[in-house]
């Protein structure tokens, strides 16, 4: 049942670019996503607001407004295709009733849009992770556990093209190891914890999604790579870190499609061109245009192999123009202009190298998504298929890159990245190959009161 | 012979290793512990926050100071009576009810304890009545709130309405923080200082408790 | 003393281009605009909120968190260099000490900014407008008159970079003629009155610039074609109106550079295209990054020749990330990072036709702005010196050009488009080639009491 | 022979030129003016109003359909007492202090005209006494004010407030727009109606002289 990848997607570099792939998925409107076109993939969510069955008129109100006036937007600038991403609050997942009514919204706006302008749309729908609310984390029953997958069932039923979801399996461990720039913890967290509850988790997800005519479309390791890349940009953690577990994520998300995850990729899984060469199937990637949700420093590389390109999340508050969704509707619909543009006359090569070169030598982060890199690590990321060795595999090879990238100069570095990638370094190597083994000794390194390993399948 | 000098050296480079030698030394020299906690060990930590806060030093490293630090008190503390450390003051810290996130959270927590405040950690996810229970059983200076969502903001404005119903309000000053908040919103809803992120927060409670 | 401009700056298509013209400016900080590099020109604007003697020292707060932050970001993100635009909101040109406050505010943080960061950056100082204020308005003396030279002379000496304005000579008349989609009475007010008034008021200008080491700029037809652009987007004019109205602003912007302006033009001046290709100084231009003041059919096209690329404007409002003007300085310097790294490979040509092609077919006010389309106008143009009749030619080869695009059909266009061509068409050539003979025609038809004709030197 | 249908037409069509024609041939054949105006002059303009809502007309034809109507008016308003053509309601407009932005609200007026309102233009740079005094002295049923800067949106509020000081606020309903002003911001000022444009904004009006 599950896919096994063993080896690249892809034997020619100039093919690994934005907007196609091997295996492009198409929606039921027709838009056929990593077929050519970039398509933009909007985000929004609710200004400052309670939600309780009181506001939840409102709440709706605000969606039917923020969605008719993006594809309105849409329309008129002719957008090819909008993906539309409706990723809940956690008070939508919670009481799956309004998630599942805000979702037939949008789902009903897209149709008009189809009648009134044309315009073609699908919806990737991405409820909440909220099994970590129990502390904790419950993340095989319990109430979370079903409400959310409650929303999942109903919205995959409703119409939904594509479910997807931030899965947190693992992050209650990763989160203290982040702080502390624990590269060992932190490859227990994703590659022993993470791993397994994605095989747990998108095995449910999948068969839903394949029960209602819904595709499965892929996870992002947000609270674990996004995480520390924020905590990078504001300085509490080294870059070189944040970059080592972007790149450790990747065998975690790559769980989703060994399941039978479609694509396309999940907007903020920066990991996503990893998966893209090893699966061949196609990504969301949001970089300078989702600056209202991030700042990052990837905001021109991220769109070098992007097949949606997304805003990643912005409230309906007014901007000086007009709704501020609408201004991001606006700009990542240029953006893809000029991307599809680039296609159209051959020039996609040039042009993503072009992304690539804005970026690649100013920060490591961005370094690790050069397409050259993703390539070189992924190839050997396919030799095993152990998902907890890939990922010590991940972050030893992406120590090494970065230490070779730094001393030929060839990528700003902070003077104290040596120092702490050779930390890195030890620290791997310390790590054993064998999962079972690493847990062994890790139980007396960590807080055993933080997860229930049972929840894992651990003892 | 070890120096107070040493010991803030110590706890600057978080050689959790070395600390407890150096201060042994220092004790078997008969100075005084509190000297060579205000002296030695916070002094250290004294010079941590400013490097923190201009970016000279990552987080991992505040902690190991922090770490450091406390490696040191649990030599000193038996040597001292409970009331000699001086707490800089009470905080009770906790995500609102319907959030999670507490990354921000706990930074700030590390940051106040190295700073020598008392701090109770109240977790994510609480409720409007369980911030009021903290503040009657701790009684404590300030109340922390923290928040990353828009839909969970106004939570911290139902938290501080709840205070002030059950008179708690003028007994406490209240702080708030989390990506959507603003100073504006902090003064909508009554707080009494925002911050943006932890070394700004800590400062802003080292303020409140002098004004 | 008057700069005749006979020829264009520009014998080659190709050179013609993002980033470098024959005539380029350095700033005091050493950035050389139109040398090569693109830089990020930032806009920023307060929440709402009340101006006076009590919020005033709030505002000032705001300013300076405004330009801290902003600063900061370019910095972390290694921005070459900054051009900060400082626009009055008019409260402070009415009360002059309010602008210079905060104009010396912002020279401020620029200095910590270049001392704590080496960060280099340069201000735009642009006072409002507002001799409008009195009705009719009174243009060459009176308390709005003396308070904006007073604001423009002292922030000059307080070491502005560049001077600018978005002078509304003649816009009292040409309202009226925007929403009546009246092309007679448009060039009647562009380029009779407005060209009278923009020879009158930046002689002043440029004098009060040169008298203290600072830069005149360059004025914007913000008020007449940006107007007509927001209007066609909201469908209340057609489209092919505003394209028109565009080009005819081009001879009223270009006194301001035969005055002495050295540029770097407007940001919000998309006739900018032109005064480069006629005068071959450095334009700021914006697009898709100014979407949050104002959405645009042009969002890629406008950096073709962008020697500074712009947002416009922002308000001080939280987003998930970030302040808005910190979000937009990140979209401002990505986008340059792009654009200049296709220069460094020599491709700033081929990245300058993708612009353009990504947005040039899709609707004629993108069309009007090609750079071909530009220097073919830009050519006739220069055989007149007459600002008058330069006016009416603009309109004219406009409605040219648009008729003979969409008959080959590579310009998207409304059925109602060449019915409203050809109606311009009729209008434009009732016009006489003579402004005094024109004026004694229009004095029938205009509304005599919206202006005085003697603040235009008329009688 | 004319019809009023014709008429209509004629309005929708904006031939100026015509419509005297048809309106005087209407008149010699003893139709009531009344019924001229009603369903010849304004029925054309009702027809006028959601085209132009759905943008199938631009600004400049609906005013040379509002001027055609305006030119069978003229026929038509000697023939009848002034009661007898029924005004939907009355409404002041005006920029507010500070704020010269004056288009929008110029379209909005040209609209509420072809739509029956009687309007009273008040100008841009309205301070707030002034619309206190122009609520005095017209008696309207709805004030309109606009402003396009977020440094004079606040000048609605105020304006409101001197309203309600003087006691005029609830004789009138007060609609406010422009580009900075939001649904919430209206609801915070204690404004009655937002609108985004000119033709909600005379939708609006219409829900409220009907409510
Ligand atoms: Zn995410
Ligand atoms: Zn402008
Ligand atoms: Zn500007």
């Amino acid at each position: 049942m599950v896919k096994k990848f063993n080896q690249l997607a892809y034997s020619n570099l100039d093919d690994f670019v934005y907007g196609s792939c091997p295996n492009p998925v198409t929606t039921k409107s027709g838009m056929v996503i990593g077929g050519g076109t970039v398509y933009p993939e909007i985000n929004f969510t609710l200004p400052g607001m309670d939600i309780n069955d009181t506001t939840i008129k409102k709440a709706c109100t605000i969606y039917s407004n923020i969605i008719d006036g993006v594809l309105k937007r849409a329309a008129e600038l002719y957008a090819p295709g909008v993906l539309v991403e409706f990723e809940t609050v956690p008070d939508f997942t919670e009481n799956p009733k309004y998630g599942i009514e805000v979702n037939r919204i949008l789902l009903n706006s897209m149709k008009e849009a189809s009648e009134k302008y044309g315009l073609k749309s699908a919806i990737r729908t991405t409820p909440n992770d909220l099994r970590e609310f129990s502390r904790p984390p419950i993340m095989r029953h319990g109430k979370y556990w079903d409400t959310m997958l409650e929303l999942f069932e109903q919205c995959a039923k409703d119409g939904s093209d594509f479910i997807s979801i931030e899965s947190t399996g693992g992050k209650e461990i990763h989160d203290g190891a982040l702080v502390k720039a624990d590269i060992r913890t932190a490859i227990f967290a994703l590659g022993v914890l993470g791993v397994t509850d994605m095989e747990f988790l998108w095995k449910h997800l999948v068969g839903i999604a394949k029960a209602n005519n819904c595709y499965p479309a892929g996870d992002s390791a947000c609270g674990f790579a996004n995480t520390a890349m924020v905590l990078a940009e504001k300085g509490f953690i080294p870059h070189v870190f944040a970059a080592v577990i972007r790149v450790a994520a990747v065998p975690r998300g790559l769980v989703a499609f060994e399941q039978g995850c479609v694509g396309p990729g999940k907007d903020c899984a920066y990991e996503g061109p990893y998966i893209k060469a090893i699966t061949g199937l196609p990504i969301g990637m949001e970089g300078k245009s989702a600056a209202g949700a991030h700042l990052s420093p990837i905001g021109n590389i991220a769109a070098a192999l992007a097949d949606t390109w997304s805003n990643e999340s912005i409230q309906q508050v007014k901007l000086l123009s007009e709704m501020a969704p609408v201004v991001a509707m606006e700009q990542l619909i240029y953006d893809c202009r000029l991307m599809n543009a680039a296609t159209k006359k051959g020039q996609q090569v040039m042009f993503r190298d072009l992304l690539v070169d804005s970026d690649a030598a100013l920060d490591v982060q961005a370094y690790v998504l050069r397409p050259d890199v993703v390539m070189r690590i992924s190839a050997e990321l396919v030799k095993t298929q152990d998902n907890f060795l890939r990922t010590k595999i991940a972050a030893k090879l992406t120590v090494q890159e970065l230490k070779k990238a730094i001393n030929e100069g060839i990528v700003k570095s902070d003077r104290r990245d040596m120092k702490w990638l050779d930390k890195m370094d030890k620290a791997i190597d310390s790590i054993p190959d064998d999962a079972g083994e690493f847990y062994e000794q890790m139980k007396s390194e960590l807080d055993m009161t933080k997860f229930i390993p049972s929840e894992y399948g651990l003892k | 012979m070890a120096t107070l000098n040493d010991v803030s050296q110590c706890v600057l480079d978080g050689e959790l290793d070395e600390v407890k030698a150096l201060v042994q030394q220092l004790i078997d020299a008969g100075i005084d512990p509190i000297t060579i906690i205000n002296d030695g060990l916070i002094a250290g930590m004294n010079i941590v926050a400013p490097l923190f806060k201009s970016g000279e030093m990552f987080v991992p490293e505040v902690m190991e100071s922090a770490d450091t630090m406390n490696e040191g008190m649990k030599l000193l503390k038996p040597l001292i009576t409970d009331g000699d450390i001086p707490s800089k003051g009470k905080i009770i810290i906790g995500t609102v009810n319907g959030d999670l996130h507490d990354i921000g959270k706990n930074l700030l927590i590390m940051m106040m304890e190295s700073r020598g405040y008392t701090v109770v950690d109240l977790g994510v996810d609480i409720k409007e009545e369980a911030f009021v229970a903290a503040v009657k059983e701790h009684k404590p200076d300030i109340v922390g709130m923290s928040s990353l969502l828009t839909t969970t903001m106004m939570k911290m404005d139902s938290t501080i309405k709840q205070l002030t119903k059950e008179g708690l309000r003028d007994q406490i000053k209240i702080i708030i923080g989390g990506a959507p908040i603003t100073q504006e919103f902090a003064e909508d809803i009554g707080a009494d200082g925002y911050s943006e992120d932890a070394s700004t927060a800590v400062e802003l409670c080292d303020r409140m408790m002098t004004a």
